[in-house]
Formats: C-alpha cells, structure tokens, sequence
C-alpha cells in the first residue's frame, strides 16, 4: 500500500487551533480504521506536538505563524508530520524530562514518544521551521489492504 | 470544557466538563488554586472530562502540590479511562489519590 | 475585526474526505461561537458544495485532484472557500433543480444557497479549477468583537 | 454509519444510524431498495440519524417512488430535528408520510 495523504489542515499556532486539529486528526484516524483508543492516543501526540509549537516555536519567542498538520496513511498505520515556520531548534536540546521530579510541566516531549512508534525531527524545507514526523502503526489485523 | 465549584461538608468540589487543553486548562488551574487558597480539602469530579492533555495534567499537579504543602487533601474522583491513561502514561497514578466517585472522596477520602 | 483564517484544510477530492471535511467547518464555527444548530447548516452546505467537487467536477470526467476548504471569520461571521483543481466550469450553467420536479438528486446547489448567505463562484487563481464562496453570517448578537 | 433490516407485521423495518453522506447513502439506497423488491411496507426508522445530506434524501425520494409505483406504504419514523430541517429545506415534508415512531407507524401508517 503506497503512501496516502489523508488530509493536511493549515491553523494559525494558537491554543484555539488545538481543537480543530484534534478533531482532524481523529476522524482521519477512524477513516483508517482504528478505534477510539487509538485515534485518542495518536490525537494526544500529535496535540502535544502543536501545544509545544505554540508555546515554544512561537510563545517563547513572542512570535506568530502557522501550524501544517498532515496526516498520510501507508501499510503499516499513519504518519503525522507537524510544520511550524518558527526559529529551527537543535532536536538535541528537546528531551523529556525525569518523570520521578514530580512538578507542572514537562510531560509533552515525554508523551509524544510514549504515544507513537516513531518521533523524529527531520530536515525542514526552505522556508519552514522545524517538521516532527509522528507515526503509530496499527494492530496487525489492521493493516492489509485499504482503508475499511 | 466547564468548570463549577461548590462546598460540601468543609471540601471544595471542582467539577470539570468537557475537553482540557492548553487553551481550557488555565480555568483548571484557577479553579484549583481558588479552592486551595480558601483552606480545606479538595475533590476534583472527573466524570465530565472526555480529553485531557498534558497542560491539563500540570494543573492538577500543581494543586496536588500545593495542597501537600498545606496539608489537605487533594482527590481526583470518577476519573474517566482516557484520563486514566495519560495519568498512567505519566506515571502519576501513583502519585495522586483517587475516589471512584465524589461521595466516597467525601466519606473516605478527606 | 480583519478577515482571519482560522483553518485550511486539504483533502483527496473523495467521498472518503467528506467526514473530514464537515469535523473541520463545524470546529470552526464553533469556535466562532456558532450554535449547533448554525454550525450545522454550514457545514451542510460545505458537504454539498465539497460532494459536487467530488461527483461533477472530478467524478463525470474520470479525474482525480485535491479538495482545498479554507474556513475565514470575519465581523459578520464566516466565509469558505473551497478550491478544487478540475476543468472550470461556467458558474451559469450550475443551476439548482425546479424543487416541484420531484426526483432523486438535483437538491445540492439548492440547499448550498438556501443555507447561506453568500454563494458565489469566483475567479481562480492560476493552476486552480474552480473556486466557490460560500458565507454565513451570524445572529447580531454573536458578531461583535473577536471569537468567545 | 449503520443500516439494519428487520421484519414486523409484514413490513420491512429499515433501522439507520450514524451519518448519512456521499459515502453512506449507496447503502441505505441498497437496503431500501431491497427491501421493496421483496414487496410489502417499508418503514425507515431514522431516530439514530445524526446527519443527513442530499444523497442520503436522493436515497429515500427513489424508495418513496418506488413505493408509490409498488402501491405500498413508506414512512419515515422518528425522524430527528436535523434530518427534518433538511427536508423541510428541500420541500419534502409534505411528500413523505412521517410518523412519530416504528410502533405508530406499524399500527396508523401502513
Ligand atoms: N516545538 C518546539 N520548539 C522549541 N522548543 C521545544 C519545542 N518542543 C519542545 N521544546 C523544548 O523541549 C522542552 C520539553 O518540552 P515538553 O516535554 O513538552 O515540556 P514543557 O513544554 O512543559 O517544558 C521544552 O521546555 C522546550 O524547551
Ligand atoms: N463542482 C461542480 N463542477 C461541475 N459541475 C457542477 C458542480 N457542481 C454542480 N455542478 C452541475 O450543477 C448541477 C446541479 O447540481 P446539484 O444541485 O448538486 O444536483 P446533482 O448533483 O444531484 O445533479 C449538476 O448536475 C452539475 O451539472
């Protein structure tokens, strides 16, 4: 099965984008085929990827622009790739923290890898800022063929 | 997403609806931390919450926090099973004390 | 209150996107602060106009392109646009149905302008197919200022 | 999306759920068609309808004429405030026989 786009949502990066893009990336994942659970734990990745473009691509930096959530269904589940037009940060310095050091804050990194079957930073395009590629694989039963 | 308050046998009940994101959770935490600043135990009711997020959970930590230092008591009651999970994802189900529904956190938990 | 995108969104001209497509524009009305029962009827008429794309101006040809809505508020209430990338067609010659004429089908241009109150196709931009407006405003009580 | 058939009194019952859109209305079109070829009233029970678009009311126009044709009844029961808005919209609601429910459409409608 050949990658498919599914849909690729365009927001301004504001907390009030969340919604929308929890809700796109939802029922694409129940176009594919998987249940709520699942559809759940990909939304919470991918929200938490967006939160943090928000509060820190843009929020930290006093800037604005736009998120590109898109979302490609292959063989083995989908992928999400979120786009921001923020300051290119080193994934390095973007790590979770010690989950023992109970305190507010620090668990969206750790999340979003907990989440997914893969998390990476790739390359941007010219022109983009930073792009987090997002996948989880469905359950076996899942997979073959097209979508339901 | 809702947020009421109401008074029970000297407790704040906090009663949360709907989804808890980075845009709602600000009224979580303010809730949470109004309550605390009155004095007295506090139970947060779960049921209504169909999302919560990792902003939402840090709210509810910073209260738990706060009501340690002051030595109350801070429950989360009917916790639904998608806010279960990311507790657990985050391994904070060992952390907070929980009540499988708001009576109970008031007969039992305070 | 400037014109303001709240999302864009962009799918496969497909049956399959239709779900997608509706979750998007009733998010963003309601974040407008639209009631259900307004969200609705946009949405409808969004559904009807995205359907069209996908039976006439893809379907009838044997072609196959993306569906792009682009959801905009402004101080009256929202505007769509949904761009699709087929041959243009002569606005003129899509015309709603006698409704006395009772038979299957022939209802979508009808309902698209019953339940809006803009619905206009435009010029598109070089590379574009064809390009419909379609706006509804809000009750007075709901337009003024920025979103709830 | 579901569409289920089922059998009372002699009439078919065509039970739907969910939304009906471009992609769903083919097999409501199916199940509504079967069911006339196999003679008899048929009543589509459409309290589960979230949602209903053109095609979805395409699909219920060709049974009622092919019922008309037939000389046998065909009753929309239960039909939710958002499907009759659509309707209404479409001038339909004086063509369909409408009923409150499956039961009163089995005893006054057929
Ligand atoms: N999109 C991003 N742009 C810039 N920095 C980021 C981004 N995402 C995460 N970070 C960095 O990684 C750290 C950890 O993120 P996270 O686990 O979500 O916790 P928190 O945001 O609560 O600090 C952040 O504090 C921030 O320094
Ligand atoms: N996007 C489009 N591209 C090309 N032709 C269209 C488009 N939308 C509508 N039309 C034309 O307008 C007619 C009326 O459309 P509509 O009211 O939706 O009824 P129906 O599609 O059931 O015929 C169609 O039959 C078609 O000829």
């Amino acid at each position: 099965m050949p990658d498919r786009i599914l849909a690729s949502l365009c927001v301004p990066g504001r907390a009030e984008s969340l919604r929308l893009i929890r809700g796109m990336v939802r029922e694409a994942a129940l176009a594919r085929g998987a249940t709520a659970e699942w559809a759940h734990d990909l939304v919470l990745a991918v929200d938490e990827a967006c939160q943090n473009v928000v509060r820190h691509g843009y929020g930290d930096h006093g800037l604005s622009g736009d998120v590109i959530v898109e979302v490609t269904a292959n063989g083995e589940g989908l992928c999400v790739h979120v786009t921001d037009f923020a300051t290119p940060v080193d994934p390095a310095t973007i790590r979770p923290r010690d989950l023992e050091d109970i305190r507010p804050g620090g668990l969206g990194v750790f999340l979003m890898r907990a989440l997914t079957d893969e998390c990476v930073w790739e390359a941007p395009p010219p022109g983009a800022g930073n792009v987090l590629r997002l996948c989880k694989w469905l359950p076996k039963n899942s997979r073959e063929g097209e979508h339901t | 997403m809702s947020v009421s308050v109401s008074n029970r046998g000297g407790a704040h009940i906090v009663t949360l609806a709907g989804e808890i994101d980075l845009q709602t959770s600000p009224q979580v935490r303010d809730a949470v931390l109004d309550s605390l600043r009155q004095g007295g135990a506090v139970v947060i009711d779960m049921g209504g919450i169909s999302y919560i997020d990792s902003s939402g959970v840090a709210s509810l930590v910073e209260g738990f926090q706060v009501a340690r230092r002051q030595g109350v008591a801070f429950i989360l009651a009917a916790v639904s099973p998608a806010a279960m999970r990311v507790l657990q994802l985050a391994r904070l189900d060992k952390v907070f004390a929980f009540q499988p529904d708001v009576d109970t956190a008031l007969a039992e938990g305070i």
